[in-house]
């Protein structure tokens, strides 16, 4: 019999989570004799640079990950997509109503849904409880972003290196921009921002922003060399602990171990939370959150079995499954109850309380303007622009894309 | 600095168009030369048309759209991707690098692999030995090399914090420190290429008639005098050559620069060819990038040119 | 102007010994010609006089000091190579005057030099351009022109003519000639052309094979060679060899050929009866009836050269050239007969090949 | 007869003649020479040692032997399938293109130097374009292209490329060194019969070893090094070339600095090897006709 | 085996003549030379009659057929080049039987035709050499042999000895005219060396500048040079030529030099009283003591060559070469006298060079 292959393309690179998948997909296989799922990992900066060209060609996956946002929308203008809204609302919204609305909605544009929704995420502070108390920090106490400098300067004080930053990929310190700028300039902000009333992101909030990120550089908070530094040496850095604090993803207590030197990393029990504090005076608070929201992408050419994986795979029990053993976010609605690890529990629940979620914004402004974002965040920490010319060139880049 | 950029040593060649020697060819036989032309040069002209020229052309046809490589350019905007491109202050950080590489190969490592080719061409056992040393790193790809280097200069691991740890102080981060970054990469480059050029001038010296030096030595030249004032002068030919290949190598410089720093911190180790890739490639840029692309090519073609005009006139 | 003396000189290359102990003295102002067939050594030898080859044993000793350590710069002798070894990059001028240069000489007594030198070579038109603009024979004179310009003690020259056509050769020859005839200094000529060698030099020493064959003055070598390879080397065309063996008696030696034909030869020959040995007649001394021995055979060749005609004819057995008059009626086929007085034939033992 | 590949005469291997070096010329040379070599080598071997290291033992010995050897590291590395992948890919891939750059520049070259025809000039120059400008400045277009033809992720899509940004440099060197062939030869041949077939068939191929060995070897080793095409014009992992797959076997190790030297020193290995067994006609091949000309 | 013939043939490069219309018939199985000085257009001439270069204007007829548009292949030429043109990849065998076996002939029948042609020239032993492996000599062998392996109706050679040197180049020059004796092909001969001309060919051709100067026997181009550039050109070494004017009347004519020596001439020469002509001395006419004009002058060079001694003398201001005996007692500045026959004297008008 005439087999359909799925091609399933990732950037996910932690071998349990893979596992993980592996599993499901073979259930899936099981169930539905003559669907074939194959594989496909590339890594993150090669699929970025590749998504766009493999699209157009005939070796499109026929699903493959997605962080949502402009370049999803791009990749939607080119008719290379398939979008799930019909699957979605089919047998009336079967699919559709297991799924937290915010995930679906990250996913939308015009209309039509270009992805089946898959997890959520949430960045938040981590730290080592050991050496904020070595230090003589508590973290209970940070709520305000100058109650994080003071730890900042105390940590340093104590010959500790305050933060693990990844500044060689950029992206993790486009973080510190962004929450500053959420921060800063609320959810109205930056929808005003985006429709490009007045000064768009050159307007006063987002040069504040950039102020206070400049100031924190000027402490000099990161571990040697962060400049250079890989994602993965950072959470090495942290993993080892070399230095107190990371600004990461939920997944954290599991990428820190597998990067760091051991091999084990920090304890789970010596890994603390907090959200990233709000500023004085400013409209942003501490239940806005910053993340991914990540879905997949379906091809045009990809075989109708696709659409049933992904349902499949973002049914509750898989979610559930997902949540538990591959320490996801999930989107399934009632899912986060099979959430176990505590650090990833409180992520859940930052979550369910949520005020805003906002997209990574090197995804949500498009590959072009969030590459910007990501330059200029390193550009301000590291004192090579001015929070002014940085917010200038990233709304020159926007209202490029976006006359 | 690819293989591909020994051919330049034909650049001299290329003007030279035919010479006397072909004239003796016979005209009675311009009948039988047609098959052969017909056969032998069609397959080399498809290629190189369809995948170099053409590009090329398409190269600056893309350069005036807004692109983002989905579907077909629609969005013509004119000489506006070139501006932004000047105006990049990336790109003008990657066109002085491109400077540095050039003044470092030519200040720096061609004295040098001029030096060691003076002294792997004399007489003492185990020169062999250190020609094929020296010439090693070149064969090694641009990637592995790079690669190698980014571990050397690891301020964690590698042995530049093996080093300072012996020493007793902090490992700097060379590739991670704005200031250092550039050097360290110069340093890489000196590395993997002097053994090219030292090879040029092995070869350079080898042409050179050793009778000359024999009468040189009757004449009563010292060592110095003798290279100063003999050898040097008659290896002019192979110094432009040498020069021309680190130029336009330097130009081409990208494999090397991608696993060692990859362009950062904050672009301080740009590179013409790593931003067409970290602004054009990676972004979808494609106006952008091609626009980058025709920069670059102008660029090439004017060095090569002039250069030629210049020093190779007598070659 | 020094003298030149070599006190059993070796070279050897690793453990290959191509010299083996080579003693010579040249007297200042002589022209010396080390003549021999190609690899026999006269480079190296020469290489060792100029100091631009090591000496593994003995001595080179110039102007009675023993110059074994000293640089080329140090002996002050001057060479003219066969390839010329200009300077591709400088002018005539600069070439000439490039030793004055590094010796630190003012430039107007450098140009003063070089001006009487050009002057002496004819290259005054040339100064300024570089070799590549010159002819040969040009090229050839400014090599000449840059030894002389130094005045050194010696002047070494390896085959510096042979790069040259027939025509430029000989009036190149005279050149040499003519010039060491105005300056005199102690020369040192290495060719493998032994017409060459026989016209310019006062002596000639013939190398083989790394050892000294014959030493003397070049109607010495003609006349009577010490061996067969000197005999076989000096005179063109070369000396016909046969083999036979010795006949007669006493006063009246004779050599009996393969075919039984005996040639006279001189009473004073150191010949034993029976002996094996070699015959040696030169082309030119076989002419048709001029006395001696009559030999003859069918001819086999004709080569008129205007004066002369090479007429190569059968004697027992073997081809042998004889040089006759141009006018003679030689004639492929025909019966030719020369003669040639006992005094004219050489003779060498067979295993040794010494002259007897 | 001119012969055709006289050596250079070479001070280096003919240890024999001349005047010695005095001592104290030796020791410098020897200083220098060592000094540099060292340079060149450290790297390297730290490089292989440190694949035999655990991470810790590398972070306080980056030079040393290991504590313990690790055979491990290379072990798995040997074992797994990714790493002959890749080397069977960029094999294949450069011998393809090794092939199609001696046949298409060879009889284009073969033009350029016999025939006498309308344009040649122009035409040659027009290759002689393709020596100015890296593969890169085009990219992008040529992404498109080799999309269109249905070339992509395909080893014909890397190949092709490859051959065409070649063909300038192989056909000027293989138009060089035709040129050089004496004249006379020609001549011969076509007193005893031989069209212009007959020539190349029977006298220029078989005269032409050491040019074709040279740019055989030269994009030989470009293609083997080469990055940049195969990045964008490949996309299965199991069509990568090795310096791709190392880049991504950095991406998924990145701070396992002892699997990445590992995996580092066994990509580069086999270069090595060929490079001691081949280096006369390496070197011969890569500074082929660089000084002559 | 075939005739040749040239019909006022011409050749152009461009705009530049450099063949004027050469006129020639040569009969089946002659040996001709074509001499001449460097670029007077010799190998373009041969390489008209082989098919290599195309031919302006006239006509090459073999065997009585135009052939002008034929191929090489098609004229059934074989050419032996200066450089011997081996193919260094072919073995002598290979190299000998290219040409059958590009015309398609059976194995057996090229490995016998090859063997036949080895033997003759004595290759056999080295039919399985490259040509890299053979001397000088050997390689010129080969060269013939492929030329007469495939039994041509022509041979041509251009300049085949002159990368030889002069010992293997007279050897090689027997070998030829042997060779020419056996196969009896017709064969056009271009060389720079009258030596080599006037030895081996029936007929020399003299070439100056694109135009035949004068064609003829050997003996006649000797002895009646049809103008001073023939004069000068054969014989060596060259004749010595010296301005001069008529003086003497009737039966007794003179030249009269610039210091007023006078010397007779032949009764028969066409010359007036007056007439402002070159005379021509050949060396080998200037004895000591034969009769003759007497010609004296102070000895500029002494160059003994074994069996004869060139001397240079000082006569009216030029030097001039007279060949002498080897035991002749030259010696440098020495008075030197010779006597000159006069029919030994060559006169020539001094305007247009014609001999008189
Ligand atoms: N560097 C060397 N190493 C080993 N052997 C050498 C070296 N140089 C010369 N020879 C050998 O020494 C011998 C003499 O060489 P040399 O050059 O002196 O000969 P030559 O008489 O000058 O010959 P030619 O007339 O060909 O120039 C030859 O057999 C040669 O092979
Ligand atoms: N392809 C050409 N284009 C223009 N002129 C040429 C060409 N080939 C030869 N000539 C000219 O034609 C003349 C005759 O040349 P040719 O080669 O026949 O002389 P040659 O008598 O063989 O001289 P040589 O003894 O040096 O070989 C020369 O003046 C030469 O410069
Ligand atoms: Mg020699
Ligand atoms: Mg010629």
């Amino acid at each position: 019999a005439a087999e359909s292959v799925i091609t399933w393309m990732y950037v996910e690179a932690q071998p349990n989570v893979i596992d993980v998948w592996r599993g499901i997909a073979e259930q899936f296989e099981k169930d539905h004799p003559g669907v074939k799922i194959e594989m496909k990992f590339l890594e993150n900066q090669a699929f970025k640079a590749k998504i766009p060209t493999l699209l157009q060609s005939s070796e499109a996956p026929s699903m493959f990950y997605t962080w949502g946002g402009g370049v999803l929308k791009a990749q939607a203008q080119t008719g290379m997509l398939r979008d799930v809204t019909g699957a979605l609302d089919a047998d009336g919204g079967a699919w559709r109503n297991t799924i937290n609305a915010a995930a679906v909605d990250a996913l939308t544009f015009d209309d039509n849904v270009w992805a089946a929704p898959f997890r959520t995420g949430v960045v938040a502070f981590y730290y080592n409880k050991e050496l904020f108390q070595k230090a003589g920090v508590d973290a209970s106490t940070i709520k305000t972003w100058g109650n994080f400098t003071d730890a900042v300067k105390k940590l340093k004080a104590a010959g500790i290196t305050p933060i693990a930053g990844g500044g060689g990929d950029k992206w993790p310190l486009h973080f510190y921009w962004s929450y500053l700028a959420m921060r800063q300039a609320g959810h109205q902000g930056f929808v005003d921002a985006k429709a490009g009333k007045g000064d768009g992101f050159a307007s006063e909030p987002f040069v504040k922003a950039g102020e206070y990120l400049a100031e924190l550089g000027k402490l000099e908070p990161f571990q040697n060399g962060y400049l250079g530094a890989t994602w993965n040496d950072a959470l090495a850095a942290f993993g080892d602990g070399r230095a107190a604090i990371i600004l990461s993803f939920e997944n954290t207590p599991g990428t820190q171990a597998v990067n760091s030197t051991s091999g084990k990393g920090l304890p789970v029990e010596n890994i603390g939370r907090f959200p990233f504090p709000a500023l004085d005076g400013a409209p942003g608070v501490v239940t806005d959150n910053f993340g991914g929201i990540n879905g997949w992408t379906i091809t045009k050419n990809a075989p109708p079995e696709t659409e049933e994986f992904l349902k499949y795979f973002s049914s509750p029990d898989v979610q559930r499954k997902l949540a538990r053993d591959a320490k996801i976010l999930p989107v399934a609605k009632g899912a986060s109850d099979a959430v176990s690890d505590p650090l990833l529990k409180v992520a859940a629940e930052a979550i369910a309380n949520e005020t805003w979620h906002q997209n990574f914004l090197d995804q949500d402004l498009g590959p072009n303007v969030g590459a910007v974002v990501n330059d200029m965040s390193v550009a301000i920490v590291s004192g090579q622009q001015s929070p002014a010319d940085a917010a200038q060139q990233i709304q020159d880049a926007f209202s490029l894309e976006n006359p | 600095m690819n293989t591909t950029s020994i051919l330049a040593k034909s650049l001299p060649a290329s003007g030279a168009g035919i010479t006397g020697r072909t004239n003796r060819r016979r005209r009675s036989f311009a009948k039988s030369k047609w098959p052969v032309l017909v056969l032998f040069l069609p397959p080399a002209l498809l290629l190189f048309t369809v995948l170099v020229i053409l590009p090329m052309g398409e190269a600056a046809w893309y350069s005036f759209y807004n692109w983002n490589g989905y579907g077909l350019p629609t969005q013509w905007v004119g000489w506006r991707n070139y501006q932004l491109v000047l105006r990049n202050s990336a790109f003008i950080q990657a066109l002085i690098n491109n400077g540095l590489i050039i003044l470092v190969s030519l200040a720096l490592q061609i004295p040098l692999a001029l030096w060691l080719a003076t002294m792997v061409t004399t007489r003492i056992r185990g020169a062999l030995f250190f020609r094929l040393i020296f010439f090693l790193p070149y064969v090694l790809a641009d990637v592995a090399a790079g690669m190698i280097w980014r571990f050397v200069y690891d301020g964690d691991f590698g042995l530049a914090a093996g080093i300072a740890h012996f020493f007793g102080f902090e490992a700097p981060f060379l590739l991670a420190d704005r200031d250092t970054a550039m050097y360290a990469i110069l340093a890489v480059v000196v590395w993997k290429y002097f053994g090219f050029h030292m090879m040029l001038f092995i070869a350079g010296l080898q042409a050179i008639d050793k009778s000359v030096l024999e009468a040189a030595d009757i004449d009563g030249a010292s060592g110095w005098q003798k290279f100063r004032l003999v050898t040097l002068p008659l290896l002019g030919s192979t110094v432009r050559l040498s020069v021309f290949f680190a130029v336009v190598g330097s130009l081409h410089l990208f494999d090397m620069i991608m696993p060692l720093t990859g362009g950062g911190p904050s672009n301080a180790t740009q590179t013409i060819v790593t931003f067409l890739y970290n602004f054009g490639v990676t972004r979808m840029q494609i106006g952008f990038g091609s626009a980058v692309g025709v920069i670059l090519f102008v660029i090439c073609v004017t060095l090569a040119f002039s250069y030629k005009r210049i020093f190779m006139r007598h070659d | 102007m020094a003298s030149v003396e070599l006190r059993n000189v070796r070279k050897a290359y690793g453990s290959l010994e191509v010299i083996h102990g080579v003693s010579l003295s040249i007297e200042d102002g002589q022209f010396i010609a080390l003549v021999g067939p190609s690899g026999c050594g006269k480079s190296t030898l020469l290489r060792m006089i100029a100091g631009l080859e090591e000496i593994t044993a003995g001595d080179v000793v110039i102007d009675h000091a023993v110059v074994n350590d000293l640089t080329p710069r140090e002996r002050n002798i001057a060479m003219v190579f066969q390839s010329y070894a200009l300077y591709p990059h400088m002018t005539v001028a600069e070439n000439m005057g490039f030793n004055l240069r590094l010796s630190g000489a003012p430039k107007p007594v450098i140009a003063e030099r070089v001006n009487e030198a050009a002057r002496m070579l004819d290259l005054m038109p040339l100064l300024d351009r570089k070799p590549a603009q010159l002819s040969g024979g040009q090229r050839q004179r400014v090599a000449m022109g840059r030894a002389i310009v130094r005045n050194p003690a010696v002047f070494l020259f390896d085959e510096p003519l042979s790069n040259l056509d027939a025509k430029l050769r000989v009036q190149m020859r005279s050149e040499i000639k003519t010039l060491h005839q105005k300056v005199g200094t102690t020369s040192i000529y290495v060719t493998h052309d032994q017409i060459e060698a026989m016209t310019l030099a006062d002596r000639i020493v013939v190398l083989n094979q790394g050892r000294m064959e014959q030493e003397g003055t070049p109607m010495e070598l003609y006349k009577k060679p010490a061996n067969l390879f000197v005999a076989a080397f000096i005179g063109s065309p070369a000396m016909n060899i046969l083999d036979g063996t010795v006949d007669g008696e006493g006063g009246e030696p004779a050599a009996r050929l393969s075919d039984g034909t005996a040639i006279r030869i001189a009473a004073d020959r150191k010949v034993k009866r029976g002996q094996a040995i070699k015959v040696g007649l030169r082309p030119e001394h076989l002419s048709p009836g001029v006395g001696g021995t009559v030999l003859a055979g069918q001819t086999l060749l004709v080569e008129p050269t205007g004066a002369q005609t090479h007429v190569v004819f059968d004697l027992a057995g073997q081809p042998v050239v004889a040089i006759v008059d141009g006018e003679y009626p030689a004639r492929y086929g025909a019966r030719f007969e020369a003669n040639i007085p006992a005094e004219q034939v050489h003779v060498f033992d067979r295993e040794s090949g010494v002259a007897l | 007869m001119t012969d055709i590949a006289a050596p250079p005469i070479d001070a280096a291997t003919e240890q024999t003649g001349g005047r010695r070096l005095s001592v104290g010329t030796r020791t410098y040379l020897y200083v220098c020479l060592i000094v540099v070599a060292a340079l060149v080598i450290v790297p390297l071997v730290s490089t292989a040692l440190g694949g035999f290291k655990t991470l810790s033992d590398l972070r306080g010995n980056p030079f040393g032997l290991p504590s313990e050897w690790q055979w491990s590291n290379y072990g798995d590395i040997i074992t797994s399938q990714r790493y002959w992948l890749q080397m069977g890919n960029s094999l294949l891939i450069a011998a393809l293109t090794v092939f199609l750059t001696l046949t298409f520049a060879a009889m284009a070259a073969f033009c350029f130097a016999h025939i006498r025809f309308f344009g040649s000039d122009y035409l040659l120059n027009y290759f002689l374009t393709g020596l100015m400008f890296p593969a890169a400045t085009a990219i992008l277009p040529l992404y498109i292209r080799i999309r269109d033809l249905g070339l992509l992720d395909t080893y014909w899509g890397v190949v092709l490329p490859q051959v065409a940004f070649g063909l300038g440099m192989s056909i000027i060197l293989f138009r060089n060194y035709f040129r050089g062939l004496p004249v006379e030869l020609f001549d011969a041949a076509f007193v005893d019969g031989c069209g212009y077939f007959g020539f190349f068939w029977h006298v220029t191929l078989p005269l032409s070893r050491p040019i074709v060995a040279t740019v055989g070897i030269i994009s030989f080793v470009g293609s083997w090094n080469s990055y940049i095409l195969p990045l964008i014009l490949l996309n299965s992992e199991s069509r990568y070339p090795w310096p791709l797959g190392i880049m991504v076997y950095k991406g998924e190790f990145s701070t396992e600095w002892h699997l990445v030297l590992a995996f580092i020193t066994l990509t580069i290995l086999p270069t090595i090897i060929v490079f001691f067994l081949a280096q006369k006609h390496i070197i011969a091949g890569l500074t082929a006709g660089a000084v002559k000309s």
